[in-house]
C-alpha cells in the first residue's frame, strides 16, 4: 500500500473531544462526523482537507473516549494515513480495526513540518518527505496485525475466519 | 374615570374582563374597543426571552418600569441540553444582572407554576408573559395573557400594554365530574366542542358547579389550556376557595371582581360535567378529542406526567396513588418532570417520587422536561407518546414523525402501566 | 403600501391549510437555540415544504386557510417569515398572539377569503385601500382595512421603531 | 516465573499456565458492553456479517446512559437502535431509561461484572472494573461487533506498572486526589498501553466506590487497565450482588513489573486537574481565585453514593452560591433512590442545586448542562479536555465531591477547609 499527500501537522496529547467534539456523538452518520473532523483544534479542517492527505502528530494521538467516531471521521473525510510519535490505546486498535493506516513514527512532528508532501510505502516500510527529500523507515506491523490490516477490516476479518 | 366599587355587582353591565381592563386603562372600555393599560407583571423565558432582550436594547433603553414587576424564568431548556441554548442563557443572566429584574435560574421550575406560587400575581391583575400559557392564571380571578417577546419587552420598559378589549363566552359546567375525570378531561371536552379556535381573540370564563368544585390547581389547568381554543385570557370567578388558597400564601391587597348580572356574552355555552369520561387528544390536534371508550388500547412507547399543565402536586399524587405497587411496562419510557423545586420537595418527602423511580420512571429536574421537544425525552420516529401537556401538534415533542397524545395525570399513568392507552377508572375502587 | 410577489401555499398532512401552528412556521429545533435570524429563516415551514426556503423570492405572499399562526407565543415565527423574504401573510383567519407578533415586528396581515388563490399567482396588495389585485388570474379580492392602531406600527416599521420615535406607546 | 494479576487473569481465560508482555492473544470475554454513543456503530457492523445470532446474549450489556432521556430526534434514533437490536436478540443486560444508569456505576452495581473476569467496553472508561479485581479494558466499536459475533477479542498483553500507596489520608482527602496526583506524576501517557496495578495500604483501605474512582481514570494516563488486588472488602462487595461465581486472583511476589511507583499520601493536599488536561493538575492551596459559573457532581468517576453523601455533608443547611449553577447527577436509578431515602436529596434541594436522573449528560458535553462561550465548571468528572462540556472556550476543572461541594458554596475553587 503507498500513498501520497499533504500534512497537516499537530501536537502532542490530540485527544478524541478535539477529533470529534462530543456533540456530534449523537448520530453515527459517517459523512455528519467527517464534516466536523478536527473541528474545536482547526475549524476549517473538513473544508480544506484533500483525498490523499496526511496527519501528522506528536506523542499520544487520539487519547480520551473509545469513540470510533473519531477515527472514521478522519478516514472519511479523506486522509489516507496518521503519522505520530505515539498513538493512545484505544485510538490505535479502532484505527487498525476500521482500516485507517496509522505509522508511528519517533518525533514526527519535529521530522515533518505542515504542508509537506509525504510518501508512505507501507509495504517497505518507508515513509518519503518529498518536500525535504529525506527518507524515514517506520518498523513493519506486527504479523498478527498485518493478518487484520490486510483483511481491510476487523470486520473483514471476522466474515472470513467465520467462513473457515 | 373608573371606580372600583364597579368590581362588585353593577349595573354597567360589564364581563370580569372588561372591568379589570378598564381598571388598568384608567375608564371604563368595552369589547372592540383597543386601550393602552397598565400591567401588574411581566416576564419571559429562555424560549422567548433572547427576543424581548434584542428589542428592548433595540428600543435604546436601559431600565425597566419596575424591577419587582419583571421577571425571566428559564425553564424550557435546563439544564442546557447544547451550547446555542448555553449561550442564550448566558445572555439572560447578564441583562438581569444589567437590569435587576427578578430571575429564576434553572432548577427553579416552570414559569406558569412559579408566577402564581411566588405570590407575583394577584386577583384583579393584568399579567403579561411571553409564553402562550400564561392565561393559566385566570384561575386566580385576575387577566393574564401570552404575548411575543417585543410586546413584553415593551411592556417591561412602559409598564403599559395595548389591548383590544375581548368579547367574553361563558362556559357554565354543570354537574359533578364522575370519579376517574378531571379538570384535564373537562378542558378537552371543551376544546373539542368549540376546535381550536373556537374562542380566538376571546375571553372564556368557566363558571358552574363541576368548576367550583375543583382545587386551585386544577383550575390552573383548565385556564391553561384556554389558548388551545384560540383564547386571549382565560377567567373564573372569585370564592371561598381562591380566598383560602391566597390566604395560605400570604396574597393580600388584591381586587377580586364580579361580572354583571347583566354582562354581554358573545356565546354562552352550558354542559353537563357529570356525562364527560376521561377524554384523550389524539394526533395532531389539540380538538381532535376522544372518549377514553373509543381509544384505548392504542400502542404507547412513551409516556410523560408534569409541565404548566399538569405538574402540580395534585396531579403527581393522583397518578403516584394508581402507580402504587405496580411497574411501568417495560416497553414504555416514563418521564415525570416535577413543575417546581417545591412541589419536587414535596413529592419527595410524601414518597410520591419514589413511588415513580420504584415503578421504573425518569424523574428529571423541574422545568418543561420535554414537552417543547428541547431535551428530556425526544421520542423517536414512529413512535406514539401520552402526555399530561397541552399541545399534541406535530413535532412538538422535538420529532416531527412522533404521534402525542394528550390526556390527565391518571389516564398517563394508568396507559404507562398497560403500555397503550388505558381508562382509569379501572385504576380507581 | 403596496405589495407584490407570488402566492405560495401548503397542504397540511390532513389535506389543508386551516391551523398551520407555530411548530410548522419554526420547529423548536432550531427556535430554541439560534440567535441567527437569517440562519432561522433558512427553516422556515420546512416541516410542510422543505424547499420552501430555497423557492422564496423577496416580496413572496404567503396564502393560508384559517387559524394561521396558532400555538405558542414565540416572536421567531414571524421573524423567521420576515428574515425569509416575505412580504405579507394572507388567510382566512389569525392566532391572536401571531397577529400581535406580526404587527410588532412590521409583517402586515390581511384577512379575506382565500380559496380563490392558488399556489404561484402573482398578487398585488395595497394595504391601505384594502384590494388584493390577482394579476395571473386578473380578479380582485377586497379585505377588510387594517385597523388604525396596525397601521401606524406598519408605517413606524414595527413596535421598536414606534418606541423609539414616540418614546413610549403613542396609538390616539 | 511470578505473574501479576491481570497476566494471570489473560492466561487463565486462555486455559494456559502463562502469557508474556507484549504477546497477541485472541481470549474469551465475559461481558462485552457497548452505550448509545458506541452501540450503534457496532451494532451495524454486526448486523453487516450476517450471522444469525449473537454468541451469548446473557454477556452482553446494553446501556443507553450517555443522552438518556433522548434530548433530539437523533439521539432518540441512536437509542432506538440499542433497543430494537436488544428486543430481537434478547438481550439480558439491557437496560432502558428509567432504569438505566451510568454503565460503568450500573453494571457492578447490579453484579453482572464480577473479580475474574475479562471484561470488554465500547467506553474508554471500562477500565473501572478492575476495582472489583476483573481484567476490563475500553475499546472501539468495531471490537465490540467482533466480541458479539464470536465471544472473543484480540489483545496484546500490557506489561504493568506497579502503584503503592500508603499513608493515611487527611480528612476531605479521597481516591480521586490520589489518581488526579498519579496522572499529574506520570502525564496522560504516562501508562500507555499499561496496566496499572493499585496496592499499598492506602488502597486496601479503600471502599469499593473509592477503587473504582481511581480504576475508571487508568486511561487518563493513557493505561490499558487499573487493577485492585481484590480482598474481603471486594469479597463483600460481591458477595452482596454478584451473578455468577467469581474468582480472585492475585500478583505473585516475584511477578515483574515494568516500573514500580510508590507514593507517600500522609500529607497530599485534594487536587485540582486545570484545563485542558487531567494531568494539568495542583494543590489546592495552590488555587486561588478560579470563580465557577457550573459545579457537576456526578458521572462513572464520582457519581456513587458515597460521593453523593460526601458532597450533602459539606452542603447540609449551606446554600449554593447564587452565580454556580449546582448539577448533582446519581450514577444509578438505585443510587438516586437511596440519596432520596437517605435525605440527602432534600440537602441539595434546599441548597438551591439540581437534581438530573442518571446520565452521562453534561460530562461528555452530551446535554443536562452545556457551558456557553466563555464559561467555567469544576466537575468530579474524568476529563477535561477543549469543549469538554460544551463550548470550544469553555473551562472544566476536576476535582472531589468534597472540593467541588465546597466551591458551589463559595463560587470559586475552594476547599471543604473553608466552609
Amino acid at each position: 500500500m503507498k500513498f501520497t499527500g499533504n500534512v497537516y501537522r499537530y501536537g502532542d496529547n490530540v485527544n478524541t473531544d478535539e477529533i470529534i467534539p462530543a456533540r456530534y456523538l449523537n448520530t453515527s452518520s459517517e459523512e455528519e462526523l467527517a464534516k466536523h473532523c478536527m473541528e474545536d483544534i482547526d475549524i476549517d479542517f473538513s473544508k480544506k482537507v484533500k483525498k490523499g492527505d496526511i496527519i501528522v502528530a506528536g506523542k499520544n494521538f487520539g487519547c480520551g473516549s473509545s469513540r470510533e467516531h473519531a477515527p472514521i471521521s478522519i478516514k472519511v473525510s479523506g486522509v489516507s494515513c496518521v503519522i505520530a510519535d505515539t498513538f493512545a490505546r484505544i485510538f490505535f486498535r479502532n484505527a487498525i480495526n476500521i482500516g485507517l493506516p496509522i505509522i508511528e513514527l519517533e518525533r514526527a512532528n519535529e521530522k515533518i513540518s505542515d504542508g509537506d508532501k509525504i510518501e508512505v510505502d507501507l509495504d517497505n516500510g518507508i515513509v518519503k518527505n518529498l518536500t525535504k527529500n529525506v527518507e524515514y523507515k517506520i518498523n513493519p506491523f506486527p504479523p498478527f496485525m498485518q493478518k487484520l490490516i490486510n483483511s481491510g477490516s476487523l470486520m473483514n476479518y471476522i466474515k472470513s475466519s467465520k467462513q473457515n | 374615570m373608573w371606580n372600583d366599587d364597579n368590581n362588585k355587582k353593577s349595573a354597567l353591565g360589564l364581563t370580569m374582563v372588561e372591568k379589570i381592563l378598564s381598571r388598568h386603562a384608567g375608564k371604563i372600555v368595552k369589547k372592540g374597543e383597543i386601550c393602552i393599560a397598565d400591567i401588574d407583571f411581566a416576564f419571559g423565558q429562555d424560549g422567548t426571552s433572547s427576543v424581548i432582550i434584542d428589542s428592548f436594547r433595540e428600543m435604546g433603553v436601559e431600565k425597566v418600569f419596575d424591577k419587582n414587576k419583571c421577571a425571566i424564568i428559564l425553564d424550557h431548556s435546563c439544564p442546557s441540553p447544547i451550547v446555542g441554548v448555553s449561550n442564550i442563557h448566558k445572555k439572560i443572566r447578564e441583562f438581569v444582572k444589567e437590569t435587576g429584574i427578578i430571575l429564576h435560574d434553572i432548577g427553579d421550575g416552570v414559569c406558569h407554576e412559579l408566577v402564581p406560587a411566588k405570590g407575583y400575581v394577584k386577583p384583579g391583575d393584568l399579567v403579561l408573559g411571553a409564553d402562550s400559557h400564561t392565561c393559566t392564571y385566570g384561575a386566580l380571578n385576575m387577566c393574564s395573557t401570552g404575548m411575543g417577546s417585543t410586546d413584553v419587552a415593551a411592556a417591561m420598559i412602559a409598564g403599559k400594554t395595548w389591548l383590544k378589549v375581548p368579547e367574553t363566552i361563558k362556559f357554565i359546567a354543570n354537574g359533578k365530574l364522575k370519579k376517574g375525570v378531571y379538570s384535564k378531561d373537562l378542558i378537552l371536552y371543551l376544546i373539542g366542542q368549540v376546535s381550536a379556535d373556537g374562542a380566538t381573540y376571546k375571553a372564556c370564563e368557566y363558571t358552574g358547579e363541576a368548576i367550583d368544585d375543583l382545587s386551585i390547581e386544577a383550575r390552573m389547568t383548565i385556564c391553561n389550556m384556554a389558548i388551545e381554543m384560540g383564547a386571549k385570557f382565560g377567567i373564573m370567578n372569585f370564592d371561598k376557595k381562591l380566598e383560602t388558597w391566597l390566604e395560605k400564601k400570604g396574597i393580600k391587597d388584591y381586587k377580586k371582581v364580579e361580572s354583571d348580572d347583566n354582562a354581554e356574552y358573545l356565546k354562552i355555552y352550558e354542559y353537563d360535567a357529570s356525562s364527560i369520561t376521561p377524554m384523550v387528544a389524539m394526533p395532531h390536534t389539540v380538538d381532535n378529542v376522544a372518549s377514553i371508550n373509543d381509544v384505548k388500547g392504542t400502542h404507547i412507547d412513551e409516556a410523560y406526567l408534569g409541565t404548566c399543565t399538569n405538574g402540580r402536586i395534585e396531579d403527581l399524587t393522583i397518578a403516584a396513588n394508581i402507580l402504587k405497587g405496580k411497574k411501568i411496562n417495560k416497553n414504555v419510557r416514563f418521564i415525570v418532570a416535577p413543575a417546581s423545586r417545591e412541589i419536587y420537595l414535596e413529592a419527595m418527602e410524601k414518597g410520591l417520587i419514589k413511588i415513580f423511580v420504584e415503578a421504573g420512571a425518569a424523574v428529571v429536574s423541574p422545568g418543561c422536561g420535554c414537552c417543547v421537544g428541547t431535551h428530556n425525552g425526544v421520542p423517536s420516529d414512529g413512535e406514539n407518546v401520552i402526555s399530561t401537556a397541552n399541545r399534541n401538534f406535530k413535532g412538538r415533542m422535538g420529532n416531527n414523525k412522533a404521534f402525542i397524545h394528550l390526556a390527565s395525570p391518571a389516564t398517563v399513568v394508568s396507559s404507562a402501566i398497560e403500555g397503550k392507552i388505558a381508562d382509569p377508572r379501572e385504576y380507581l375502587d | 403600501m403596496i405589495l407584490e410577489g407570488n402566492a405560495h401555499r401548503f397542504i397540511k398532512p390532513d389535506g389543508n391549510d386551516n391551523d398551520i401552528n407555530t411548530d410548522y412556521v419554526i420547529s423548536g429545533r432550531y427556535k430554541f437555540q439560534c440567535e441567527d435570524y437569517n440562519e432561522l429563516a433558512t427553516h422556515v415551514m420546512e416541516d410542510l415544504d422543505s424547499n420552501f426556503y430555497k423557492n422564496i423570492k423577496k416580496g413572496d405572499i404567503i396564502v393560508a386557510g384559517k387559524n394561521f399562526g396558532c400555538g405558542s407565543s414565540r416572536e421567531q415565527a414571524p421573524i423567521a417569515i420576515i428574515y425569509a423574504g416575505i412580504s405579507c401573510i394572507i388567510a382566512k383567519s389569525f392566532a391572536r398572539i401571531f397577529f400581535r407578533n406580526s404587527f410588532n415586528k412590521g409583517l402586515p396581515l390581511i384577512e379575506c377569503d382565500t380559496d380563490k388563490i392558488e399556489k404561484g399567482d402573482k398578487l398585488n396588495v395595497d394595504l391601505e385601500k384594502g384590494i388584493i389585485k390577482n394579476l395571473t388570474k386578473n380578479f380582485d379580492i377586497k379585505f377588510n382595512a387594517i385597523p388604525p392602531l396596525m397601521l401606524k406600527l406598519l408605517h413606524d416599521g414595527g413596535l421598536v421603531n414606534h418606541f423609539k420615535k414616540n418614546k413610549g406607546f403613542n396609538i390616539d | 516465573m511470578g505473574m501479576t494479576i491481570t497476566e494471570k487473569i489473560l492466561s487463565y481465560h486462555l486455559k494456559r499456565d502463562s502469557v508474556k508482555p507484549g504477546e497477541f492473544i485472541e481470549v474469551n470475554v465475559d461481558i462485552v458492553l457497548a452505550n448509545d454513543v458506541t452501540a450503534p456503530i457496532a451494532i451495524k457492523s454486526f448486523k453487516n456479517l450476517g450471522l444469525k445470532d449473537v454468541f451469548d446474549n446473557k454477556k452482553i450489556a446494553l446501556v443507553p446512559d450517555h443522552f438518556t432521556p433522548n434530548k433530539d430526534i437523533k439521539s432518540a434514533e441512536q437509542a432506538k437502535i440499542l433497543r430494537d437490536f436488544a428486543r430481537e436478540y434478547n438481550i439480558v443486560h439491557y437496560y432502558d431509561q428509567g432504569e438505566v444508569g451510568v454503565e460503568h456505576a450500573l453494571l457492578p452495581e447490579k453484579g453482572v461484572v464480577v473479580a475474574g473476569d475479562i471484561v470488554i467496553g465500547a467506553d474508554s472508561h471500562t477500565c473501572t472494573y478492575g476495582a472489583l479485581g476483573a481484567f476490563s479494558t475500553g475499546v472501539g466499536s468495531s471490537d465490540v461487533a467482533a466480541i458479539m459475533a464470536t465471544g472473543k477479542v484480540w489483545l496484546k498483553v500490557p506489561e504493568t506498572i506497579k502503584f503503592v500507596i500508603k499513608g493515611k489520608l487527611n480528612k476531605w482527602v479521597f481516591a480521586k486526589d490520589i489518581i488526579l496526583y498519579i496522572i499529574g506524576k506520570i502525564g496522560v501517557d504516562g501508562a500507555l498501553y499499561k496496566s496499572m496495578e493499585f496496592t499499598g495500604d492506602t488502597i486496601s483501605s479503600l471502599d469499593m466506590s473509592s477503587r473504582m474512582t481511581i480504576c475508571n481514570m487508568a486511561i487518563e494516563a493513557g493505561g490499558k487497565n487499573g487493577i485492585v488486588p481484590p480482598d474481603d472488602i471486594t469479597k463483600k462487595y460481591l458477595d452482596e450482588r454478584k451473578e455468577r461465581d467469581y474468582i480472585f486472583f492475585n500478583s505473585d511476589s516475584d511477578a515483574k513489573y515494568s516500573n514500580v511507583i510508590e507514593i507517600d499520601v500522609n500529607n497530599l493536599e485534594p487536587q485540582i486537574a486545570f484545563p485542558h488536561l487531567p494531568s494539568n493538575t495542583k494543590n489546592i492551596s495552590d488555587v486561588k481565585n478560579i470563580s465557577l459559573n457550573q459545579v457537576v457532581i456526578g458521572s462513572c468517576t464520582n457519581g456513587r453514593i458515597e460521593d453523593l453523601r460526601i458532597a450533602a455533608k459539606v452542603l447540609e443547611g449551606k446554600k449554593v452560591n447564587k452565580k454556580v449553577r449546582t448539577l448533582i447527577i446519581p450514577a444509578t436509578p438505585t443510587i438516586y433512590k437511596k440519596a432520596m431515602e437517605e435525605g440527602l436529596f432534600k440537602i441539595f434541594l434546599d441548597a438551591g442545586a439540581i437534581i438530573s436522573p442518571p446520565t452521562c449528560g453534561p460530562c461528555l458535553g452530551g446535554h443536562m448542562g452545556i457551558l456557553a462561550k466563555g464559561e467555567r465548571a469544576l466537575a468530579t468528572t474524568n476529563r477535561n479536555f477543549v469543549g469538554r462540556m460544551g463550548h470550544p472556550e469553555s473551562e472544566v476543572y476536576l476535582s472531589s465531591p468534597a472540593v467541588a461541594a465546597a466551591s458551589a458554596i463559595k463560587g470559586e475553587i475552594a476547599s471543604p477547609e473553608d466552609i
